[in-house]
């Protein structure tokens, strides 16, 4: 086994998820510039059935031949089945329910999977003042189910975000329903120590794998509420040569 | 009307404007906010989806009062610092900002284009931004009864943006990524097109947009004038000019230095290009 | 997914259910309908801004029994005979009517298109339309205070359009007049398209749009499909056979009889055009 | 001078209003198929200052070499400047405040300017049904200002149409007002007879011209209620050979 970064462990995890949703005819990914466009363009290459490829900028099934520097890149529009505007991208494909998964980062999340990427500290004296929303609330409102990919510590998984810039379950089960949205919410927290996923009760986030080599404390320790683990705690498999040695001829392309 | 940049900003923008200089990523109008900027502009409220470095830069030579946008960041590299520092310390003066979702300002724009005071999405719900942002109300939709996000129109003073070609009489073409470059012309009282070339005819273009010449206001011949930025088919990004912004915005004095040199310091787009080393 | 219009009827359009054959003059789907009258289709409720030739044959073979519109007549010859005979004189059976204007439609389309339950325009205000169409109604902008109109959004059980071309994955691509065909099929919970040409690689083309192929339901390769409405590329306007359906339509039994044997008994389109002379 | 029909002299009327408007800077005309297509095309052809065609079916600034013969004709997507959707063109476009002038006709128009395309008799049971709203209501509402061309009856010219398809100035000055609308309204009523205008202080439409060979009792006979006519009625004038001959030849392409 060849040793592999912490980013090259979340982007191989999203990608098998990506895979096994593509599988189940949930194709179509809302992805944005980074790590989740890196693996959602990993899964078009690891996987038969591949992923369709929506960017906010207004591309529909984009099959870039190398890594977009931005989500704007000249290439994500030349390679795709349609182009259309922001507008549109916003309510005829994302608002209306056409997008299976979203993906979700930020600065801050909690243990009902809210999420904070608008700024730490109070919002009218900002400690840290961060870009913002962009198309996270509308993603996670309206998106079939929601992936976050987040590096794991106590400061970004908090009790409670500092500003709730997107909603997961709100103040816990029920308020997705009563605030009448559409989408699924958060179903994936992959981080670089473990998988949560919501609890089917509580819908309070737990830990359902951790990754190789990653013990129980380390994740307890790097989680700002006291966070439970499932019962049949699984641990996820080391990435593949065949993972890795796509993912690095894909970046380097 | 095809005219010079200098004269398009000098008739159109005024102090205490509403400004949208757009471009998802792709067609911002680089070389219009150094204008703005030359020609001293005060008291601005500018809006915008993606404020990236343009933005920083007018934020930071005291050119703006009020932001209203969705997501502030230099793509692919970070914070924009001249953002952070005007809202962290309020330097240089105080920056009041209003505070969207991507989702909600396409919808403001398209009600701004379409003529409606407001707009409807299935949005902000949960978040904290309607505690924090007045623009954000709601409307019960009086079939269902369900309640939705509304948002106002976006209708700037100006609204510029930068395309690929036009031709003689000023019909405009754009295509790639669109964005809402349509929607931040239309939904403004005047506005301002920079483009790669001026050209006889417009050839037809797959996956191309007009904008007829009597919907828009000037259009200036600024080859490049998106860059950093990109127009598909002319250029491409150059994404080491967003990283080596990073460096030169991080310090007040550097920032500061770097705008008179090369933005107070040169006379028009091409002195620009010049001073920083960029081909256009 | 690839397969026969036989077959597409077959398993999306059921009786009682909403449809939406669209088509603004371009690309309208005369084949399915034809097939819908073949499959003795029943209690539909036909959606149409423009409802012409094909939805008076429907309505007239008595297929539907509701029809929402906003604008109902033969283009450039005058009447909708099967329509008139409907609303005058209940033939062959009561048809209720939801009336709109075109641009209540559109926004109607549009919402449904983008999920929202509603949409809003400056329409309506000051006309007779509100009093009869139990759809209309208004909203206040909760930023200015203004009146609105509101329409509900049109979400068909199935949309059903015409288009240029597809490929091999099913993915449409359709240009020119563009109407509301995207709309409809997005707005719809299923759809079915009919195509000129079912290709390897869809070429790029100025102007078109590409519906993808998981945003579609069933495609169906029809050349012709849309006669005597027509596919820009490759038919023209059969502006002859809009004139003489005025002669077959003013007649009840003139009507039916031509159903009988021109829809009725044939097999599909193909024996149709056969059938009725027309080539393809 | 040559002889001509009745619809000649009602297009070449209207072509020359609409040739005084581009002069102005008013360019921008919505325009449906007949009699208002064939206008525009004809000032198209006759004056310097050419009118920019828009047409309902989303073709923005048509230029075609011939008389479409139905609103989706493939000839006016071909020499647009721009085509767009349906929803596009009343939504951008018209609704926003885009058009100078639009055009209109009914089966009834009255006295206040208000038009009737949808039912002779009452709505339930109609006498006659006809085609419908189109797109009226919102040209009436949108436009910068109205034409009407329509052969004068007493039938079609009444006291008040059965059916309000689009308003004109609903029942008075002031209705405009109060319902909001920002267009303009009507402005002309040009018929096979004369021309129409609304009064400053009314909106009672009333007879600011005859044409050639018209006299005020064949006027207030085709009128269904106590037609006015102002003052210093003008004449208008014949049409021209040029007028006539530009008609003809595009009537015959």
């Amino acid at each position: 086994m060849s040793e592999y970064t912490a980013d090259e462990l979340m982007i191989v995890n999203a990608a098998r998820q990506l895979g096994a949703l593509a599988a189940a005819a949930k194709r179509q990914c809302f992805v944005g510039i980074g790590l989740p466009s890196t693996a959602a363009n990993l899964a078009r290459r690891l996987y038969p059935i591949e992923p369709v490829l929506i960017y906010e900028s207004g591309c529909i099934g984009s099959k870039p031949t190398r890594l977009p520097l931005s989500i704007g890149d000249g290439e994500l529009a030349e390679t795709s089945d349609a182009v259309v505007s922001v507008p549109e991208i916003f309510a005829y494909w994302l608002q209306a329910g056409r997008i299976d998964v979203g993906f979700l980062s930020g600065a801050q999340i909690d243990k009902y999977a809210n999420i904070n990427s608008t700024v730490i500290g109070s919002y009218e004296s900002p400690k840290t003042r961060l870009p913002g929303a962009g198309g996270a609330p509308e993603i996670a409102a309206s998106a079939g189910a929601v992936m976050v990919i987040m590096r794991q510590s106590a400061r970004a998984f908090v009790e409670r975000c500092d500003f709730r810039t997107s909603i997961g379950f709100g103040d816990g089960k029920g308020d997705r329903e009563r605030f009448g949205l559409r989408g699924g919410g958060p179903r994936w927290v992959i981080t670089d120590l473990a998988v949560m996923e919501p609890d089917p009760d509580t819908c309070e986030l737990v830990v359902v794998a951790l990754h190789p080599g990653v013990n129980r404390d380390q994740v307890a320790a790097a989680t700002g509420w006291a966070v439970r683990f499932v019962d049949d705690l699984a641990t996820t498999n080391e990435p593949t040569a065949v993972e890795l040695d796509t993912l690095r001829a894909l970046q380097a392309a | 009307m095809i005219t010079s940049l200098r004269a398009a900003v000098y008739e159109f923008v005024h102090d205490g404007d509403t400004l949208a200089l757009e471009g998802f990523t792709h067609l911002i109008p680089h070389a219009a906010g150094h204008e703005i900027i030359r020609q001293g502009r005060r008291d601005l409220h500018v809006v915008r989806m993606t404020p990236d470095v343009v933005y920083d830069q007018l934020i930071g030579a005291g050119c703006v009062t009020k932001l209203t946008f969705s997501w502030g960041g230099n793509p692919g590299v970070g914070s924009l610092q001249r953002f952070r520092d005007a809202v962290e310390n309020q330097w240089p003066h105080t920056l009041e900002i209003e505070e969207h979702s991507h989702a909600g300002m396409a919808t403001g724009y398209a009600a701004g284009a379409a003529g409606l005071p407001f707009g409807i999405l299935r949005g902000y719900i949960g978040t904290d931004l309607p505690k924090h942002t007045s623009t954000i109300k709601t409307v019960e939709c009086p079939f269902t009864g369900e309640v939705l996000a509304a948002v106002p129109a976006i209708t700037p003073d100006v609204g510029i943006i930068h395309g690929q070609r036009a031709d003689r009489s000023g019909n405009v073409q754009i295509w790639g990524l669109l964005g809402v470059q349509k929607e931040a012309v239309l939904a403004s009282a005047r506005s301002i097109v920079t483009v790669e070339e001026i050209v006889d005819e417009l050839p037809e273009i797959p996956g191309a947009i007009v904008l007829p010449s009597w919907a828009v206001g000037a259009v200036c011949h600024v080859p490049g004038g998106a860059h950093p930025s990109f127009a598909m088919g002319f250029s491409v990004r150059d994404n080491a000019f967003y990283k080596a912004w990073d460096a030169i915005s991080k310090d007040r004095d550097a920032f500061t230095a770097w705008i008179d040199k090369h933005i107070l310091g040169t006379a028009d787009f091409s002195e620009y290009c010049e001073s920083v080393g960029i081909d256009v």
